[in-house]
């Protein structure tokens, strides 16, 4: 017996969510680059159930496509993480208002 | 067919299709391989000469492809994945001029800031590789790799200037908000793969043709997320707001080549997918380009009004560009196609070489961008100050240059399918965008200030030299003349 | 000699052109006699046609000249060309002839003026423009001459450009005369729309069928354009001020010649009139009451140029009864004689402030009859001509009208007569007060300088023509003075022959039926009624010199005979400055400064402030926080997913 | 139909096209020009706009009088996916605007004194000479458009650069206020061009096509009537659409004044007969009272606002818009003399304002100032100036026998015959405009000098300036005595215009306009 396709489905959805949501609410940048990862795997979480509910093996071949972006995105945005805050002990997002208007 | 069941066949590779993506990737290794093998300083200007060398040869291929388009017909290769059209190679084109005429203004850049080397390249040119990909691409999941390849190396070069901390928040910005939105784009694959069973663009269409679905939320939301992702690279609002803080923050050179580039790509991609995969749509997607194009009209020409830092100008100008493209978009028909490329064609002579003056203004520490520090310049240099007001004026639709002729484009467009408030609304804002654009030129030929002692003045190196040079007579040059670039924009949609 | 009719116009024009281009080098004296010599031709060309026209028989006398197209648009054709008729003859003649004697006269009057070559070229250029005005074939080049006339006006009261009174003196003229230009130019539309052309020829044999209304309204369009030029009720305050201009010019422009083209106009365009007694009946009426207003405030000016200009309102006036009255031979005639004693009184007038070094107020002359004999002998023929005493040419003119008018109404033959006696009694009083009695100049005048207040005729500092030369003692001017001075008395005692109410010796009546046909009164009046109306304005008029002569003789302070009310002209200066000048400039500044300004530059201004304003509210937006930026992405992205799910399933 | 003539002319080139290219490629040249030769970049700017003042007028001269269609005609394919072609050509209505523009460029270029860097100066100034010239010979709407738009870059430049103290707010001004009217004019021209693309199959911004072609139902055609006016009546300037005016025209230089007053406002009447008139017969019949109205309201208001004012530039500056409201009520008496009047009066028009400003330059030049109330007795000082002054004035204020009354009579004649009221109310105008110009005249000239001015040095005309201003004075006299050669050119387009009028919506003016009699 397997679930329903649309459980999978619903809890893509309410990750991803979980994900934008803390985007918005967290400060720490690297709690906002987890959430990011989050909504990245929401997707794919979405893409292996449609791949099975659609019974097309095309949809779990993107997940790897996708899981090697999130890698180099990983690399890059830590790295410009590591840039930012090297001198500082904790890494909040909110410092970082000198351009606006 | 990237995969068959029950067998895995490996697809049939038309390297000609790629040529240019292959030639920037190709050349970006070898940069990369050959300056961290040698020790030895190399000199000064070579890494650009030969990024845009490459960018030649990958204009090269461009219009050879173009070519044979023409004679030949447009096809999809590498599994459909790829499509080698009029609409592929006109991006091809204009993404590999991005790349020349970036290089050729970073170059004195880089020099003059003590950055020189050749990971900017690099990343310039992995960067305009993705660009590509995203415009040739004819598959969702292509453009998504596309639009992080070219995403990424964008984050990094906005940071380059490692000693502004302007460019470390320009960088994090991107990066922060580029990722959240691509995230954004990729659920709007997932979900757009699971109400038509493929992320091929064209066998979604022939699928939305096919079949009538009863219940549409899926399609629908994967939609307007997939709008919402490639909305956010072009910068519409309400997608738009990183965009000033990183064109501020960035190093001037990347930001035209950003402005360019990414601007180009992200259209490149929403037009696709748009008309391409959802042309059948139509009604779904129209009412929120309208609105979308609207207020990024609007928000970009009312905002750009009351900025007082040039970098900052230039990029809510640029949003009410896009909000121009958009418009073009809106009318959802082939003139307004051609027009939106049109567009984006002359605006990438327009902005880099804007970006190139701003960038020499600038000077060394690259902070000079306040508008008053424009005051004078026709007097010190005066045919800096001429090529940026024809830039300038350019971009505020002055007869006889290329810009007056892309609001046209579109406009007309957006006339010609009766969407008359909208064409109003970018008329005006046109009107309200002569403003801004109009008190830089005033400021340049007015009296310099009296305390400001110029300790160093405005240089003119070569290589940029030849980008405004090339801008300015593209600009007027096409302006007068533009049938060629019309038929070539126009090609461009008919052969799609 | 028919053909010397374009040598009438061309010869002033011609020393106009002269003297614009090349009067430096022809030096001053010279350039006044060229432009004499250039108006004298004029006239010899006038007697000319004039021979030419009483050639013809009385039904051909009338022939149309056409010298080029001017403005052809569609069915619009207007050429310059003149109709050489009576009527156009005559006045061509009496301007010519004026004119001449009045160049004649300014050349010393004017000599040393530093602008001298100046004043012959604007008056070359009036007597161009108002022989234009009464040659021409059609309303429209008869309108440029109109306006020429005007605008020389301008240019000849504002002469002494430095003082401000004179500038804005000619100014008013020129303002107040367009007024009534501009019911002309509506009239002339009107013309055109109902008959599709405005040759006088042509509009005039269109007539028939036209609606009365029509006629009525042409007619006080016209009107009110006569009343513009002729300085009658309600546009009269122009030309008691236009009395700044040098007296030369008062006496050609301002009383024998521009003046009466109102008039002439009117006699012009009599058939129109014809068909419209409604506005015959109020030409008359605003002509008699012109008459007697402008006579009383006559009555109780000082200053000698301003009783004359009243007066000439007020006999203007009278011309307009006559042509009110149909008399248009009557109009004319006085219009004539009119010109001969005025152009006179104003250039003795001219003498006699010449030779007080500028004074012109009356009450600071006196007794100057025995220092200046043929100035004041002249002036006392051209007195007795317009007070109405025979057998000077006052007397028959002013009553070939008053006949007219009784045979109209005799409410209108009434004022008139008033007005008679008014004449007689303020011309006496000038006459009283200029040249008998006590010299009261050399005390008025201590240490010779000349005197403070309105009355210099010439700004102090500047010396006139004829002063440098004599020191003290006012005498009489050289002989191109006193020559103008003596033809014109001659012609005020021997012009009532023009037209004699007896006998049938009405040659000028007689000579303009042609043109305006046989309208006058007086033929239907019995010879013992035109006896008696004689007579009865003959004791009017004879009373009143009494009465002057016994209020004024040998006292010269009377101010109980000079009520404020008339010394200040009914305060019409007051009310229409009050209105106009105040009224409308408070207007005007309300207009500049709260509509142009504030609302109408403001809703522009306040459509750059809305796009500022609306910028910096956004701007807020953009703070910095990429948190904030991350929260606009997605809702954005709510918006846009709402949008489309609510469009799902459907 | 249109008649269309491509004759040559009997020239061995394209006339037309050389009219306009001339000054630009000039323009051109100076900007390649060293920056530290004055004298010879104001030789080129004098010698390029009297070459085009030369083929103007060998234009005028061959143009072919009682022709009423469109003649030099140049016809090439220029954009074709827009259906936009570079087509020039003349009829009545355009040849004499091309040769007053012609003849005011050298003027204004040659006659005031020119700043700093003469060379960017003659630069834009013929630029601005060919962007109106290319407008008035445009038979392209879209190449109209251009052209017409291209006139404001220029003048922003001169006002910007070369005016008074207060410049870069009037340049700014003008710039968004003009640019803004014709940005509404785009939309409907665009929607013009659809909607008969829509009827006839293709889509073309040809003149003559899209004027012969009348799809538009009436309601579409006044909106978009409105859109093109929208564009002329901010140009012209038409009452409440002004505020620009008097702040550029006092702020420009002396050149930039004569060409704001001479040719730009032209542009926009013209624009009113040529677009809104014959692309709109029906709009144009049935708004003709709301633009009417407009006119005969700017007039009043024009001269009531101008009397007040204290610097002598503003006060001219308003009656211009005064002056230009006459245009205005008669043009749209729709009839043949209200059109051939008003195209007649653009022509005076454009002459004695600018040597009004020219004269205005040279006074504010020589006192130093602008206000009224520091000038005056300068007739004494100097004759000559005040004597050319006043001869302006008349001819502004319209004495006849000069040329402002030619015009002003006919067109008004004109519109009396169809809207007889508003003829009336605008004939106030030659009341209200005397008063304002001699008001002006009296403050500069007569009187005795104020202290300001009594302290400055002060020089009669000198032969520069005289040789500037007699060809102005020339025309201003030529015009108001001998108008019929002119008139004989312009009848046969105006009677066009209004028979298009006439056909399309089937009112004509009353039969006496064309010659009937009772």
């Amino acid at each position: 017996m397997s679930l329903d396709g649309s459980y999978y489905l619903v809890l893509a959805a309410v990750l991803f969510t979980i994900g934008g949501i803390g985007l918005l609410v967290r400060r720490n940048v690297l709690v906002m680059f987890m959430c990011i990862e989050l909504m990245l795997n929401a997707a794919n979480l979405t893409f292996v159930t449609f791949s099975r509910m659609l019974n097309d093996i095309g949809g779990q071949s993107l997940v790897f496509f996708v899981l090697v972006v999130a890698a180099a995105e990983v690399v890059v945005g830590l790295g410009i993480i590591v840039a930012i805050f090297r001198r500082r002990a904790d890494a909040t997002a909110d410092d970082l208002n000198v351009l606006k208007g | 067919m990237i995969a068959a069941i029950g067998g895995f066949v490996v697809p049939h590779i038309e390297y000609t299709a790629i040529l240019p993506e292959l030639i920037l990737l190709g050349v970006a290794i070898i940069v990369m391989t050959v300056a961290s093998l040698s020790s030895r300083p190399f000199p000064a200007g070579l890494w650009a000469g030969v990024t845009a060398a490459a960018g030649a040869a990958s204009l090269g291929a461009a219009w050879y492809m173009s070519n044979q388009v023409n004679s030949r017909g447009p096809h999809t290769t590498i599994a459909g994945a790829i499509a080698v059209d009029g609409y592929s190679e006109f991006f091809l084109v204009v993404l590999s001029i991005a790349v020349i005429l970036g290089a050729l203004v970073a170059d004195n850049f880089l020099r003059r800031e003590g950055l020189d080397g050749p990971e900017f390249y690099v990343l310039a040119m992995v960067s305009a590789a993705g660009a590509m990909f995203m415009s040739v691409a004819n598959d969702l999941i292509v453009v998504f790799l596309g639009l992080e390849t070219l995403s990424i190396a964008l984050y990094v070069l906005a940071g380059y200037n490692a000693r502004r901390r302007e460019s470390h928040e320009a960088a994090l910005k991107y990066f922060v908000l580029g990722s959240f939105s691509s995230a954004i784009f990729l659920y709007g694959v997932a979900l757009t793969y699971g109400a038509t069973g493929s992320t091929n663009l064209a066998r979604i269409g022939a699928f939305l043709a096919g079949n009538v679905l009863v219940s549409n939320g899926v399609l629908l939301g994967g939609l307007a997320l997939l709008i919402v992702g490639l909305g956010f690279k072009v910068a519409a609002v309400p997608f738009h707001s990183w965009s000033p803080d990183v064109y501020q923050g960035s190093p001037t050179p990347v930001t035209g080549y950003m402005a360019a580039a990414a601007k180009a790509a992200g259209f490149a991609g929403l037009l696709r997918v748009l008309f391409s995969a959802f042309g059948l749509m139509r009604a779904d997607w129209q009412p929120i380009i309208t609105v979308l194009a609207a207020v990024t009209l609007v928000v970009g020409a009312v905002l750009a009004v009351v900025q007082t830092d040039i970098k900052r100008l230039l990029a809510y100008s640029s949003i009410n560009h896009a909000g121009f493209v958009l418009v073009g978009l809106a009318a959802a028909s082939a003139a307004g196609l051609s027009g939106s490329l049109f567009y984006l064609l002359v605006y990438t002579f327009m902005v880099i070489g804007s970006f190139g003056v701003v960038t020499l203004v600038g000077r060394t520490g690259d902070a000079r961008h306040r508008l008053d520090d424009y005051r004078g310049l026709a007097r010190e240099r005066p045919i800096v100050a001429a090529v940026f007001a024809l830039l300038l004026l350019a971009q505020a639709g002055v007869p006889f240059t290329t810009g007056f002729l892309g609001k046209f484009y579109v406009i007309a467009a957006a006339v010609d399918a009766r969407s008359y408030p909208l064409a109003i609304l970018a008329i005006l804002s046109a009107v309200v965008g002569a403003f801004y654009y109009l008190r830089v030129v005033l400021l340049m030929y007015s009296d310099p200030l009296p305390a400001a002692g110029r300790a160093e003045g405005v240089a003119l190196p070569p290589g940029t030299a030849l980008v405004l040079v090339l801008a300015s007579l593209f600009t007027v040059a096409f302006g007068l003349v533009p049938g060629p670039i019309v038929d070539f924009a126009h090609r461009a949609t008919l052969l799609f | 000699m028919i053909h010397a009719a374009p040598a009438i116009l061309l010869l002033p024009l011609v020393g106009f052109a002269v003297l614009t281009f090349s009067g430096r080098r022809l030096g001053d004296p010279a350039a006044g006699w060229l432009a004499t010599a250039a108006v004298a031709g004029s006239f010899v060309a006038s007697v000319l046609v004039f021979a030419a026209l009483v050639g013809h028989d009385s039904a051909h006398r009338s022939v149309e000249q056409v010298y080029y197209r001017w403005i052809p648009v569609g069915g619009f054709q207007v050429n310059v060309g003149v109709l050489l008729d009576p009527l156009s003859i005559t006045m061509a003649l009496f301007v010519t002839g004026v004119s001449t004697l009045i160049h004649l006269y300014s050349i010393s009057y004017m000599k040393a003026d530093p602008q001298f070559r100046k004043f012959f070229v604007y008056l070359n250029l009036f007597v161009f423009s108002m022989l234009a005005l009464v040659l021409s074939n059609n309303f429209l080049f008869t309108f440029l001459g109109w306006e020429g006339v005007g605008t020389c006006s301008y240019l000849l009261i504002a002469f002494w450009f430095d003082r401000d009174t004179a500038a804005s003196a000619g100014k008013k003229a020129f303002i107040v005369n367009r007024i009534g230009d501009f019911g002309f130019v509506i009239a002339l539309f009107l013309i055109f729309s109902r008959t599709g052309t405005l040759d006088y020829r042509g509009v005039f044999s269109h007539l028939g069928g036209v609606s009365g209304g029509w006629a009525t309204a042409v007619a006080l369009l016209l009107l009110a354009g006569a009343v513009g030029k002729s300085a009658q009720l309600p546009l009269w305050v122009w030309l008691p001020d236009a009395m700044e201009g040098p007296t030369p010019v008062s006496a050609l422009i301002h009383a024998a010649t521009m003046v009466t083209a109102g008039v002439f106009l009117m006699t012009r365009a009599s058939p129109i009139l014809h068909l419209t007694p409604v506005s015959l009946t109020i030409i008359a009426a605003l002509g008699a009451v012109t008459a007697l207003v402008a006579a009383t405030v006559a009555c109780a000016q000082d200053d000698i140029k301003r009783v004359l200009a009243y007066s000439t309102i007020s006999q203007l006036g009278y011309m307009f009864l006559g042509v009110g009255a149909t008399a248009y031979g009557a109009a004319t005639f006085h219009m004539v004689s009119h010109a001969f004693f005025k152009a006179l009184l104003f250039l003795a007038a001219g003498s006699v402030i010449h030779a007080l070094n500028n004074e012109q107020d009356m009450k600071r002359m006196g007794g100057l009859a025995k220092v200046l004999p043929v100035t004041a002998g002249t002036f006392a023929v051209a007195w007795l001509a317009i007070s109405g005493i025979p057998p000077f040419c006052g007397f028959w003119s002013k009553d070939a009208i008053l006949g007219a008018a009784y045979g109209k109404s005799p409410i209108l033959w009434a004022i008139g007569v008033v007005t008679v006696l008014l004449t007689a009694y303020y011309m006496t009083r000038l006459m009283v007060l200029t040249f008998t009695g006590q010299a009261r100049w050399e005390t008025a005048r201590p240490g010779g300088s000349p005197t403070p207040g309105h009355s210099a005729e010439r700004p102090a500092g500047e010396t006139q023509g004829g002063h440098g030369d004599h020191a003290g003692e006012p005498h009489e001017g050289p002989w191109i003075m006193t020559v103008p001075l003596i033809v014109l008395a001659g012609l005020s005692v021997v012009g009532g022959l023009l037209d004699l109410p007896f006998l049938n010796l009405e040659f000028l009546d007689h000579w303009l039926d042609p043109v305006v046909g046989h309208q006058t009164n007086l033929a239907y009046q019995s010879a013992g009624l035109k006896v008696g109306l004689l007579l009865a304005t003959l004791v009017v008029a004879l009373s009143g010199i009494a009465l002057a002569r016994g209020l004024w003789w040998r006292n010269w302070r009377r101010p109980e005979l000079e009520p404020a009310l008339l010394a200040n002209n009914y305060y019409a200066d007051d009310f229409y400055s009050r209105v106009f000048t105040s009224g409308g400039g408070a207007m005007s500044r309300f207009l500049a400064a709260a509509v142009d300004n504030r609302v109408i530059d403001g809703t522009v201004n306040g459509v750059a402030a809305l796009a500022r304003g609306g910028g910096t509210v956004l701007r807020r937006a953009q703070t910095g926080y990429v948190r904030n930026y991350a929260l606009g992405i997605a809702a954005g992205t709510v918006v846009i997913l709402g949008f489309m799910l609510s469009r799902a399933g459907s | 139909m249109i008649p269309v003539s491509t004759a040559s002319g009997g020239f061995p080139f394209p006339i037309l096209p050389a009219i306009v290219i001339a000054p630009a490629i000039a323009a051109v040249l100076l900007f390649f020009l060293p920056r530290g030769r004055p004298g010879l970049a104001k030789a080129v700017g004098i010698g390029a706009s009297l070459v085009t003042l030369g083929l103007a007028l060998a234009m005028a001269v061959r143009f072919e009088t009682g022709q009423p269609g469109y003649q030099f005609v140049v016809s090439h394919s220029w954009i074709p996916a827009f259906g936009v072609s570079w087509k020039l050509g003349v009829d009545g209505i355009s040849v004499f605007l091309v040769a007053v523009t012609a003849v005011l460029f050298p003027v204004a270029i040659a006659g005031p004194r020119t700043g700093e860097d003469p060379k960017g100066y003659m630069a834009w100034m013929l630029l601005l000479e060919a962007a109106c010239l290319g407008s008035f010979l445009s038979l392209d709407l879209f190449l109209f458009f251009l052209f017409f738009e291209l006139t404001l870059p220029p003048m922003y430049m001169l006002i910007g650069k070369w005016g008074f103290e207060n410049r870069s707010y009037a340049a700014i001004k003008f710039f968004i206020y003009t640019f803004a009217g014709s940005a509404l004019m785009l939309i409907a021209m665009l929607a013009l061009v659809f909607i008969d693309a829509r009827s006839t199959g293709v889509v073309t911004f040809d003149l003559i096509a899209n004027t012969t072609a009348q799809h538009v139902s009436s309601g579409i055609g006044a909106v978009l009537f409105l859109g093109f006016a929208a564009a002329f009546a901010v140009k012209i300037p038409v009452f409440p659409f002004h505020t620009w005016l008097p702040d550029a025209q006092v702020e420009a230089p002396t050149g930039g004044s004569m060409v704001l007053a001479g040719v730009l406002f032209n542009l926009g009447t013209y624009g009113l007969v040529r677009f809104c008139i014959e692309l709109f017969p029906r709009a144009s019949v049935d708004l003709a009272p709301l633009m009417l109205t407009l006119g005969a309201v700017g007039i009043v208001y024009g001269f009531l606002v101008a009397v007040v004012q204290t610097d002598l530039k503003r006060m001219i500056a308003y009656t211009l818009v005064a002056d230009l409201g006459v245009v205005v009520v008669g043009l749209f008496g729709l009839t043949t003399q209200g059109i051939s009047g008003g195209v007649y009066q653009m022509v005076n028009h454009g002459v004695s304002m600018a040597a009004m400003f020219l004269l205005i330059g040279m006074v504010v030049d020589r006192l130093g100032t602008r206000q009224l109330t520091a000038m005056g007795g300068l007739q004494a000082r100097t004759p000559i100036l005040a004597a050319v002054f006043i001869v302006v004035t008349l001819s502004i204020v319209g004495v006849p026998g000069l040329n402002g009354f030619v015009g002003e009579f006919v067109m008004l004649l004109g519109t009396f015959l169809t809207h007889r009221w508003w003829a009336v109310a605008a004939a106030v105008g030659m009341v209200l405009s005397a008063l304002v110009f001699l008001w002006a005249y009296q403050q500069v000239f007569h009187g005795r000098p104020t202290a300001h001015a009594a302290g400055v040095a002060v020089a009669d005309l000198g032969w520069r300036e005289l040789a500037a201003v007699a060809p102005l004075v020339f025309l201003i006299v030529l015009l108001g005595v001998y108008p019929r050669p002119f008139f004989e050119r312009i009848n046969p387009s105006a009677t066009r215009v209004v028979a298009h009028v006439g056909q399309v919506t089937g009112q004509y003016p009353p039969a006496v306009a064309e010659g009937a009699r009772p």
